[in-house]
């Protein structure tokens, strides 16, 4: 946030959440915040060109111990993007795998001002919290993985809901997280013994299964005034076959009542999880089953994961799907299981487009944003890194913005794509609206953020802006691409960042978190059980397990009251 | 001519102990010493507490013999400090990483005197 | 006379963090409990470098923190390529304003991890590493193999804490239910609690690794009757154990990076393990040495791409362990300054390198006296991270925990400490662009 | 033809610190249709700070060049520390007189480079094609990756005229290296292609191999545990043992060739 008045004049406005569609209209900014009238600005001139609230990413994987571990055993990456420090920025390396600083400057230059990490290992959240006090300009937050935690299982096992509750709370406070993730449950457990599990296997001596875990996550989450609804990675990931998984797995909270009006779950990835066929021989696109099941149902959303061809770094608590990836490869492969919590894999994956899988998994992707009919449904991700980096953005949104573009990308890659995908009979494209819903308007709904300034333009918002250099009637997707990757300018808390595509300051981000409130009665009859936890089995004590105060020096806190 | 013999370094509890105290007596009496079989106490004639010319070929330095059950016949340690990195090769074959076990040197029974550790580190300011 | 407890122990990469101390008028009196000898040793304290100090013709003369820090930015500033090394036994706020640092003067930055485990992440860097936290191991290992490490006397608590002698979830009884196996050249104090021993003959490790693969492929009858001192017979043995194992782990130490092949023998190690993987869950895991030395990694990584002998000299990151790592940097006499924090290279460098060392200005950031201040032209002591101030470290297995304050000090932190100098260095920089202009 | 003299400066690295140069920006292709003037004024990093070719190197042209091809370029004085000759060339000809300091012929494509002396580290690192020639001996990783890569050398020619170090050709998928002398440790290491000749003797070869193909024309100590004898051979009249490796790598990837005496 700058103190000062900021005047956008003249922009073609794309604001969802307000109903913006393509309105000529200025925007006024004092003190950081969007107001009704400025009397002194600067002024900046949109005449013309796009000019969108500043993107909302729901799921990239940024910041901590596993990706951190995917840049050091990935020096070649590192080397890939390497630029020189600057007056305002530091140096830069790192294409999949970028350094913090590139991170938050890339990001910035797309027009993105808010990015959710994905995935934190609870046990070694201060590390992402390092990380991302190391990411310039951009918010963040961070989701703790509580799937495959014993303290979980226990509780699902037993049946207790308000105790699961109270355990929930307690850790996203412990780890000043933003809500409830959930990698492969009960199937990353089931790793620590190279195992894995399916949705109703039970999992090796907790006796429950995923399906039960992922259902009770549901119920405790709506326990509280959640922004969001849990974040699921659900089990089979990356398997020929698991559209039924998915959709079985939707199922599961289909009878929950979310607290507010969002939906119960939000499905992750979901390219990675709309597989048919039984091997990799007979392997195709299920994104049609996976799309008609999303448009008759309201209590999931979805994100991408869509496909960037090249190489790549895959990372994912996931530890038994990067294993078998590792297989296939025989690339190098970090595994990192993590006591009593969760695991993670990481290893490097190349996509080519004259393989026929992945062709066909690149179609996916698309497939799923253009057969899902509402938008608000759909948020735009490349799942970053895991099926290509962020800074591929602009070419998903120039491929749902052109068919022309589509079919020319098709035409070079394994004709599979015509046989097994259903990409090359789809007509419809987006235009600039629906990409600001996909990138902005669904993503800071999701998260409930747009009630906390993000993701839209109205009076009281945050000055995020970005200003896209092309007019709303440009067609042409080479040109769309450029505009959509180096802004003409990105201003952040009423700050220009990036102007005509540089980074010309590089202020702080701030950290979201949300703290649960649960009945101090039910919190203390959890301890007992979390302390035993700690005393016999964790190999820290419990009175070092919190994130301290001074990991989030820019604290943006949201409090989650108790739906009593 | 010495005795040729196969040099390692390395930890011990009492270097630990004294990691912050270097310039101790304590660590001078840990660290300045060599380790050996008894067999080769015996074959180079040297009692315990002998003084003993370690060399290689990067230099040379003067330890204490101390006699360690475990230790195989050929095999002599130093523990890690300024005594044995005297005579450690700063070749790192592209890796970055001196190779401070396995080196091949030389050993014998001496009168010299083990340096204290500022007076070793006078021979590099020269 | 105050009790503290979950004192974080800033020694070595065990970490361990349910100490009890007792401190009286501002000192630390007692270690009660939790701690080894090593780490009671440093928690109960040294002599300390007692003033900032600048050596004028042959000795060191005291001065002020001010004084001190300007004396240092001024070495720094006009250098062509200074060095900036050491970090592992602060805290991770100190490395960041170090890497800022160096990015801003052009600088090499590196850790002590380059004559410590750098070998291990090369070897990562090339195949990976299957691993887990300590805890894992602790619940359920019912394998361990120490490769290389002799925990007895360089990580006093690893197998009480974490390994063979802890007592987890599915291994309730400790020890009892568990296998040791030690390979090693001397028979350690370690090697004698082993159910297994393996003497292998020095310098042969590469080797073991690759009969040990081959045999848990299925190739035995390619391997010869002996492997680097070790039977057929015994290798045999030991691919049976790990096959059998449910969990097995291998704690590899410098025993294995610092004799010939280095991080080949690594990289062999991993693929050992990935080999036992094919059977059952097998992970492996680098003993590292100083309690932050996989913190000043972690820090490194995420700023720069890279975890340690970083060349910041063209104003973006060059990473190229051998070349500009420390150690080759003084050999080569490549270096004409060199801040040194944390760490003692008069003490663990080989002596050619020290030799360049002692030519150029040396600064030392550091709470005790030792070799290198023997030589050092710019001397700023520090308070002790984890005794003095708090701060974020990364334990072996890369878990951040937070270093807790115990008593007050008048000493300066290193990470004020570094952006005193890094100010001064600005302002410097800042004197010379009006200059030019 | 047209020949470029640089000559390295004395005072450049005869101080207490011997600062490298690093001159990738002074290939044939690079310099190619420059005037003097220009050559001189061309950046090359020393240190920390970028300085003009001619402040480091005494500078000469003679001649004419049609094209890259015909630029030589002769680099004189005290090498050791001059870092990257040669470094991305595509075409011409570098001629080194004296040692010359690591990655020497690095990522080079094209054109001819022949050192007068020995090289340190990293020669012909990720080499995709042209000759590099040394005649006295190479230091460790020749031809190998760069960190973290899986490919090394992939095309082209080595010739060392005396020992080599650690790890030649790790990662080599492609080309061809020869050593007159003897190779230390782990030659071939991880190689999938190409030919490595070793005429000397070498220690731990083949390891982790699963293509191409190493011929140890001397003595090899510490014959790999995981290769698996094949047949005796004979290559130019003399017998050779023909083992395929390394199962270590499982037998389904092992398929590299070792050639022992």
């Amino acid at each position: 946030m700058v103190e000062g008045e900021l005047l956008i004049r003249n922009g073609v406005v794309y604001d969802p959440i307000n109903g913006v569609n393509g309105e000529k209209k200025d925007i006024c900014i004092r003190d950081g915040k969007v107001v009704e009238e400025v009397r002194n600005p600067k002024v900046i001139d949109a005449e013309g060109r796009v000019v969108m609230p500043g993107g909302v990413d729901i799921h990239a994987h940024i910041a901590g111990g596993k990706v951190n571990a995917g840049r050091l055993f990935r020096p070649e990456d590192g080397r890939k993007g390497r630029e020189a420090k600057t007056k305002v920025c530091r140096a830069q390396s790192g294409y999949s795998v970028p350094n913090t600083f590139a991170t938050g400057y890339r990001y910035a230059k797309m027009g993105y001002t808010f990015v959710m990490e994905a995935a934190m290992p609870p046990l070694a959240a201060r590390h992402t919290h390092e990380e991302i006090v190391d990411i310039p300009i951009l918010d963040n937050a961070a989701m703790p993985l509580i799937d495959n935690n014993w303290m979980t299982m226990d509780y699902v096992k037993s049946g207790d809901m308000d105790l699961l509750a109270a355990y929930v709370a307690w850790i996203i406070k412990a780890t000043k997280g933003y809500g409830v993730k959930i990698v492969n449950p009960g199937g990353t457990e089931a790793w620590a013994w190279a195992k894995n599990c399916d949705l109703n296997d039970a999992v090796p001596y907790f006796d429950v299964t995923p399906a039960e875990i992922i259902k009770s996550l549901g119920e405790a989450n709506e326990k509280f005034e959640m922004p969001h609804s849990i974040h699921v990675h659900g089990n089979m990931l990356g398997h020929p076959g698991n559209y039924e998984v998915t959709t079985s797995t939707y199922d599961l909270v289909k009878g929950i009542k979310p607290y507010r009006d969002r939906p119960t779950m939000h499905a992750t990835h979901t390219q990675f999880h709309s597989y048919g066929g039984t091997t990799w021989g007979d392997f195709e696109s299920k994104a049609g089953a996976i799309a008609d099941y999303v448009n008759k149902n309201e209590h999931v959303s979805i994100d991408l994961g869509s496909v960037i061809l090249g190489d790549t770094t895959t990372m994912t608590a996931d530890g038994p799907m990067e294993y078998s990836l590792y297989q296939i490869t025989g690339r190098k492969w970090t595994n990192h299981d993590v006591e009593l919590e969760t695991g993670s894999g990481i290893t490097p994956f190349l996509y080519s487009g004259k393989v026929s899988v992945h062709t066909i998994q690149w179609a996916i992707g698309q497939e799923l944003a253009l057969l899902i009919k509402d938008p608000w449904k759909v948020a735009l991700t490349t799942d970053h890194p895991n099926a290509g980096p962020f800074i591929g953005y602009p070419i998903i949104i120039s491929m749902l913005m052109s068919k022309r573009r589509r079919d020319e990308s098709a035409a070079d890659m394994h004709k599979a794509i015509y046989d097994r995908a259903a990409l090359p009979s789809i007509d419809r494209e987006y235009d600039l609206y629906e990409i600001a819903i996909v990138t902005r308007g669904m993503t800071a709904k999701t998260l409930g953020l747009h009630e906390h300034g993000k993701g839209h333009l109205g009076v009281g918002a945050d000055g995020d802006v970005a200003i896209y250099d092309i007019s709303p009637e440009e067609r042409d997707a080479g040109r769309i691409q450029k505009a959509f990757l180096n802004t003409k300018y990105t201003i952040k808390g009423g700050e220009v960042v990036v102007k005509d595509g540089e980074v010309v300051a590089a202020p702080a981000g701030k950290t979201y978190f949300v703290t649960p409130e649960c009945d101090p009665k039910l919190t203390d009859e959890m301890m007992d059980k979390l302390k035993d936890k700690f005393e016999h089995y964790y190999s820290v004590t419990f009175a070092n397990y919190p994130v301290q105060d001074a990991y989030v020096p820019n604290p943006y806190e949201i409090k989650a009251p108790w739906r009593s | 001519m010495g005795t040729k013999v196969k040099l390692i370094s390395g930890r011990t509890i009492v270097q630990g102990q004294n990691l912050d105290n270097k310039l101790s007596e304590e660590y001078f009496n840990e660290v300045a010493t060599c380790e050996m079989s008894k067999e080769d106490m015996e074959r180079l004639g040297v009692a315990a507490e002998g003084h003993v010319k370690v060399k290689t070929s990067f230099g040379e330095v003067v330890v204490k013999a101390k006699e360690k059950a475990g230790t195989p016949a050929g095999i002599i340690f130093i523990p890690m400090g300024p005594w044995v990195n005297a005579i450690v090769s700063g070749d790192t074959h592209g890796a970055g990483m001196p190779q401070y076990k396995g080196i091949d040197a030389e050993i014998e029974p001496t009168e010299e005197e083990v340096l204290h550790v500022k007076d070793l580190m006078k021979t590099y300011m020269k | 006379m105050v009790e503290i407890t979950d004192v974080v122990c800033s020694l070595c990469g065990c970490v361990c963090d349910d100490i009890v101390v007792e401190v009286e008028d501002n000192k630390v009196i007692k270690v009660k409990k939790g701690a080894c000898s090593v780490g009671k040793s440093k928690l109960m304290g040294h002599g300390r470098i007692e003033s900032p100090a600048i050596r004028e013709n042959g000795s060191l003369k005291d001065c002020s923190y001010d004084e001190a820090i300007k004396k240092a930015a001024e070495i720094l500033a006009a250098a062509r390529r200074p060095l900036l090394y050491g970090w592992s036994s602060t805290v991770c706020e100190a490395d960041k304003v170090g890497v800022e640092l160096a990015e801003e003067i052009g600088a090499v930055i590196d850790n002590t991890a380059s004559v410590c485990h750098g070998p291990s992440v090369l070897a990562i860097q090339d195949v990976g590493l299957p691993s887990c936290t300590l805890g894992e191991v602790k619940n359920r290992a019912d394998l361990v193999i120490y490769w290389g490490a002799n925990p007895a006397a360089a990580h006093a608590n690893h197998m009480k804490r974490y390994s063979y002698i802890s007592k987890g979830y599915w291994t309730e009884e400790g020890k009892k239910n568990k296998k040791l196996v030690v390979v090693d050249v001397r028979k350690t104090a370690t090697a004698k609690m082993a159910d297994v021993f393996l003497q292998i003959e020095q310098g042969k490790d590469y080797l073991v690794f690759s009969a040990l693969r081959a045999m848990l492929y299925g190739y035995e009858d390619v391997v010869p009757e002996e492997v680097g001192g070790i039977s057929k017979k015994d290798l045999l043995e030991t691919v049976k154990m790990m096959k059998e194992a449910k969990f097995g782990i291998i704690f590899f130490g410098m025993g294995v990076t610092h004799t010939g092949a280095r991080h080949n023998n690594i990289v062999n190690a991993i693929q050992t393990t990935r080999a036992a993987h094919t059977h059952t869950k097998f992970n492996i895991m680098p003993m590292r040495g100083h309690y932050n030395v996989a913190g000043i990694n972690q820090v490194c990584t995420w700023e720069t791409g890279y975890p340690f002998a970083v060349d910041l000299s063209r104003g973006y990151a060059w990473y190229n362990p051998g070349e500009v790592s420390a150690t080759d940097l003084l050999v080569r006499r490549e270096c004409d300054a060199a801040l040194i924090i944390a760490s003692d290279p008069g003490a663990h460098f080989p002596g050619e390198s020290i030799r360049h060392l002692a030519k150029i200005p040396v600064i030392q950031i550091d709470p005790f006296p030792n070799p290198t201040t023997e030589f050092a032209d710019v001397v700023i002591p520090a308070a002790i991270s984890g005794v003095e101030a708090e701060g974020n470290v990364y334990r072996m297995d890369n878990i951040p925990i937070r270093l807790r304050k115990l008593v007050d000090t008048e000493y300066m932190a290193d990470e004020e400490i570094m952006k005193g100098i890094l100010g001064e260095v600005r302002a410097i920089k800042g004197k010379e662009e009006i200059e030019r202009r | 033809m047209q020949t470029i003299r640089l000559k390295l400066k004395e005072e450049v690295t005869g101080g207490k610190a011997r600062i490298p140069v690093d001159v990738d920006s002074l290939t044939p292709d690079k310099l190619f249709g420059k005037s003097e003037a220009e050559i001189k004024a061309v950046k090359v990093w020393w240190g920390n700070r970028e300085e003009d070719t001619g402040d480091l190197f005494d500078v000469s042209v003679e001649g004419e060049a049609g094209s890259a091809e015909e630029v030589k370029i002769v680099m004189e004085g005290d090498l050791s520390r001059v870092k990257h000759i040669g470094d991305g060339m595509k075409a011409g000809e570098i001629e080194a007189i004296g040692d010359v300091d690591m990655h020497c012929g690095a990522m080079m494509s094209g054109g001819k480079i022949t050192v007068k002396g020995n090289a340190d580290c990293w020669a012909g690192r990720e080499m995709r094609g042209g000759e590099l020639i040394i005649e006295g001996d190479a230091g460790d990783n020749l031809c190998a990756m760069y960190r973290g890569e899986m490919t090394g050398m992939t095309g082209g020619k080595v010739t060392v005229g005396g020992d080599a170090g650690e790890c030649v050709g790790q990662y080599m998928a492609g080309g061809e290296i020869l050593i007159k002398g003897n190779a230390n440790i782990l030659t071939g290491l991880n190689m999938k292609g190409g030919k490595i000749t070793i005429e000397g003797d070498a220690i731990m070869p083949g390891a982790d191999m699963t293509g191409g193909e190493i011929t140890v024309k001397g003595k090899v100590l510490d014959m790999m545990p995981s290769f698996k004898f094949v047949e005796t051979t004979r290559i130019e009249g003399e017998e050779y043992k023909k083992y395929i490796g390394d199962l270590a790598m499982t037998e389904k990837r092992a398929k590299g060739v070792l050639y022992v005496k």
